[in-house]
């Protein structure tokens, strides 16, 4: 295993729905992989249509370096997330990857995973890490609706997992932050992990400054070439505009300037 | 075996494909794509004389077959230049060509100055012409009598190859070429990016927090290729060609309507071993036209 | 039911869609597709002096997202028009509105007092800004003074609404805008195409007869925008905008950027009912955003 | 039937390969067919790619009013013709259609149609329209070699069939103005309807002038539209620059100016 970008042409070979909004792309390399860390993103090369000239970006939701595949978990958007989810087996995608940081390994046990929408995609990929270095976090994701629960069975194999839903139809009713488990005075944990739309991240992070809790999230700003190079994917940090796409995606909350 | 090299004001690059300045950082993070000795040369990212931040976020925008920037000459300044970077990059087998920046005629002399003493630089590219910065910049480059200026200032301190890159955001491209080729220019680049905008109808707002910015791509193919045609009918400095080239076919339209070498720009994010795919696509063409040197094809255009 | 009138200088659209010059023939053509009647307004064919043949073919290239043109202003002149084509398009039931062009001020001063007589053009569109003739045209476009000057004279002749087409050819558009509203204009359309060139690289020669043409489609969307959002900032006049718009949602940016109406261009060849689908997704947008006038969304980009 | 032109998305039944550079494609319309003369062609919209902004016109190259549908004969020039090359049975396409003119009906039984590449694609129409009024002319196609040589049957259902190759590999060798009927003193034709490339019609109405046959060619100049707005696919003829797109695609050799 190497370290080593690629640019590479790789192979469809599963493509399923989750629900009417999120599916999952299995995809396989000519190659054998090289590493790849909980957090990184691959930028996809959707086609040649003019609304989707750039790549798109997309956290590796899990891999398999045994049979060199990898999987996305993918919420449609627009254009090109929309042609993406009609791809099908045997057909071939342009990726470039393992881009971007990871998330650090935790000095605790007490680990909290939140994840809302399609940020729940590089947990699965976290999970199965922090099982293997002997963690088993608590894993609280956040869907729209019942309908858009899933894959539930594979996170509770690597953690203790709680729901929420926006209308209450499954799980706790309302946003990650309303969880009843927020509620405690006192949070069993020292280390959070957060990806999720900014708004449910900056509450989430408010809440661990709150209890002085370690936080990690994962950015997902815009990115023209998602190697470094273009500078326009930057956040501002105690650094200055850090790129997000090579000192992050992730950062620790302490660090940004929201 | 063809042969891909040019000439250009006295440097002899192994061939016309170069990469342009902002798109390729300093070339170190495209050692995982390719063989940086097969460019012709690297453009690095703009220099200023101080540190810059540049503009906020969100700075780009996708539109059709292009992009918006607003990234705004975001650079560590030149001593950090000095300091860190050179050193990192003064080994690189090709051309390393630095794209100066600033505010003020007087930072874009105190950058030449600085370069001039690097030895491993054989030229510098001036950007008087980069449309995302108040100060500067973008009037430098629309008025030729201040771009005249600016540039004849430079040539005072800067000994080896002098390129000026212009801006298409004018009237006539034509009138700022013979300007900055007064003013001591050896080579023109062009062009840099076209200012655009782009809105958010749902939000109702820009989609750049600076709400206008440069605007790149194979969508601004055809006014960059008319403006490499009309600058070679106005000066006789060598040209080097950019604008939304995206494969060799388009390379080679830029090479025609006279340019000398060529940067990729854009399309170095979309594919970041791109540039090398263009140099074995002149070979190949050179091939199947029979053409021994690409110089050959330099303007080669037939209008008759 | 949604308020989709729009009020330009005193004469009332019942929407603002309308259709660009030289994209939309004398609208007779487009009646298999659409009822014309759903239109704001159509504008017709440039109409000149005298006869014109046009440019040699090949007068057309298609690029990234867009297209080139050199058509040349081809028309039968204005006695033709008022004999021939005017009595045809008179009784359609939306604003027939003509794009006068000429080589020189007295042809726009011929054609601009002849239209003055056909009681059912309610206005017209000085076209100073076509590319594709080598006589003025472009000249009276890119020249402050001269615009200002050749408005001023139509002005003196022409007594219903006149407007001013600007071509985006220049640095400072602002300058222009305020130059023709000096002259006399009621209204500034903009942009007209931006100047480009296409190579065949096989054949080594220029695709058009023309070397260069106008470079129209969404691929120029970005700079029109940037245009006329900075148009609006300068002037007070309405604006009627346009550049690559496809859809209802570019249709939707135009008018935050200022524009109080539209213009369909190179979108109807692609798709002949386009602008009636435009006409209707505009009135949806309204409806998702429980605005009752679509006039309330002009210029209104959130800026701050 | 109606003389309306009509923007249509039509769907393919048929999509299958003549050769390696040629195809044809059925397509069904979803309701009765406007109609259609031999000449007349339709402009079809390819896909979203940058490199296909603009549609695509192609020759109607037999109809079906019975059922609805009609065929398109389509060499692989580009991009766009790659592009449909691809489309499969139950895919949808775009089309404008009927456009421009169409061949004029003869005064005469003595007619030779002459075509050459995907110049042959509205002779097979025309052939069939000739026969339903009582003509059966002579069928000339030239092909580059003997793998590209197609459709013969079809044509010889209507007339009398000849066939050049480039290369000599069947039929004549040469190109179809090298034919052996062209070396007779006086042409037993009182018509000749030609199609193909611009050379290949110079040449053919050349002929046509020195034996004073009345000769109409159809051309196929680069289009935007393709319903006469733009002005973009003129030829110059004795009236000035027309239309291609409507004044033509068929012309009467004598009235233009090459
Ligand atoms: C590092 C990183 C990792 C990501 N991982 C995943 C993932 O695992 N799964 C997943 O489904 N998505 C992920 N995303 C987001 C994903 O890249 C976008 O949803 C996708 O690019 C949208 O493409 P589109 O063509 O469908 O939408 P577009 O047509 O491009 O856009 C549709 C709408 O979404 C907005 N939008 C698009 N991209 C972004 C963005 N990055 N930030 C904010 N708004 C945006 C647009 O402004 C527009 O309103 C990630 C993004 C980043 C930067
Ligand atoms: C009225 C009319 C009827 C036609 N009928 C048929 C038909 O029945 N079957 C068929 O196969 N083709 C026909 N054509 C030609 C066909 O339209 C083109 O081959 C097609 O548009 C090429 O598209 P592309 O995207 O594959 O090629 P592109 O990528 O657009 O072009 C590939 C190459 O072909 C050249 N080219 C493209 N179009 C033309 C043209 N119209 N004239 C000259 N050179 C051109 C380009 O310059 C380029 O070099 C017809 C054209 C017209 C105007
Ligand atoms: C993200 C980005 C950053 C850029 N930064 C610079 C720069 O620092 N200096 C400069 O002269 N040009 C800069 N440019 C302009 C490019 O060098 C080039 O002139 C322009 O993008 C047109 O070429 P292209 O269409 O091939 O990209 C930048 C362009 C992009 C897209
Ligand atoms: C084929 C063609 C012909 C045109 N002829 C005229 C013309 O006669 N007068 C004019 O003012 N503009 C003319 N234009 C410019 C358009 O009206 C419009 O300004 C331009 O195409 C940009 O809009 P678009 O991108 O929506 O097409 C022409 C454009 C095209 C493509
Ligand atoms: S996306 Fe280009 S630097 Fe991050
Ligand atoms: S293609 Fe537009 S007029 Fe013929």
């Amino acid at each position: 295993m190497t370290f080593q970008k690629v640019v590479q042409v790789l192979t469809v070979v599963n493509n399923f729905r989750l629900n009417s909004r999120h599916f999952i792309i299995d995809l396989h390399a000519p190659s054998p992989l090289p590493n790849i860390l909980p957090g990184q993103f691959a930028q996809v090369l959707v086609d040649d249509s003019p609304s989707t000239f750039l790549r798109r970006p997309f956290s590796i939701h899990s891999v398999d370096f045994g049979n060199n595949t990898f999987r996305l978990l993918i919420q449609i958007k627009g254009e090109g997330t929309r042609h993406l989810s009609k791809l099908k087996p045997g057909d071939s995608l342009d990726a470039i990857y393992p881009l971007g940081n990871a998330f650090s390994l935790p000095l605790t046990k007490d680990v909290l995973l939140v994840g809302g929408g399609c940020g729940v995609a590089p947990l699965l990929f976290l999970s199965q890490f922090l099982n293997q270095n002997y963690v088993r976090p608590t894993i609280l994701v956040g869907f729209r609706t019942k309908e858009e629960v899933s894959e539930i069975e594979a996170y509770e194999k690597y953690g203790n997992v709680l729901i929420t839903t926006d209308d209450g139809t499954e799980g706790e009713k309302g946003l990650v932050v309303d969880h009843s488990i927020f509620q405690k005075e006192r949070l069993p944990f020292k280390k959070i992990y957060c990806c999720g739309p900014d708004a449910m991240m900056k509450a989430v992070a408010k809440i661990a400054r709150m209890h002085r809790i370690d936080c990690e999230v994962s950015l997902e700003n815009t990115m023209a070439c998602g190697f470094g190079v273009c500078l326009c994917c930057i956040t501002p940090t105690d650094k200055g505009n850090e790129r997000v796409c090579v000192e992050g995606p992730v950062f620790n909350e302490s660090r940004l300037r929201w | 075996m063809k042969n891909l090299s040019v000439n250009i004001a006295g440097l002899h690059f192994k061939n016309p494909v170069t990469t342009a300045s902002g798109t390729f950082g300093y070339g170190d993070e495209f050692l995982d794509f390719i063989d940086l000795s097969r460019l012709g040369g690297i453009f690095v990212k703009a220099v200023t004389g101080k540190n810059r931040d540049g503009n906020a976020y969100p700075r780009m925008a996708e539109t059709s077959s292009g992009m918006l920037n607003s990234v705004g000459l975001q650079n560590k300044g030149i001593d950090h230049f000095c300091r860190e970077i050179y050193p990192r990059i003064r080994h690189f087998d090709t051309h390393m060509i630095v794209n100066v920046s600033g505010s003020t005629v007087e930072e874009y002399i105190e950058v030449a100055e600085r370069i001039n003493e690097l030895e491993m630089i054989p030229a510098i590219e001036l950007n008087i012409s980069c449309p995302n910065v108040k100060l500067g910049g973008m009037a430098f480059g629309t008025v030729p009598a201040m771009a005249a200026e600016v540039t004849s200032e430079v040539r005072k301190v800067y000994k080896k190859v002098l390129m000026v890159k212009l801006s298409p955001n004018v009237t006539s491209i034509g009138d700022l070429a013979k300007a900055v080729v007064d003013g001591g220019a050896d080579v023109i680049t062009l062009i840099n990016t076209l200012l655009g905008m782009a809105i958010d109808a749902e939000r109702r707002r820009p989609v750049l927090s600076t709400i206008t910015g440069g605007l790149s791509g194979p969508a601004i193919k055809p006014i960059a290729l008319r403006m490499v045609w009309q600058t070679h009918k106005a000066v006789r400095v060598p040209i080097i060609g950019l604008g939304g080239i995206m494969n060799a076919t388009d390379a080679i339209e830029f090479i025609l309507a006279g340019a000398s070498a060529i940067q990729v720009g854009t399309a170095n994010f979309i594919d970041p071993s791109v540039s090398v795919k263009i140099v074995d696509g002149i070979e190949a063409y050179l091939d199947r036209h029979k053409i021994n040197n690409v110089s050959d094809l330099v303007g080669a255009l037939r209008t008759e």
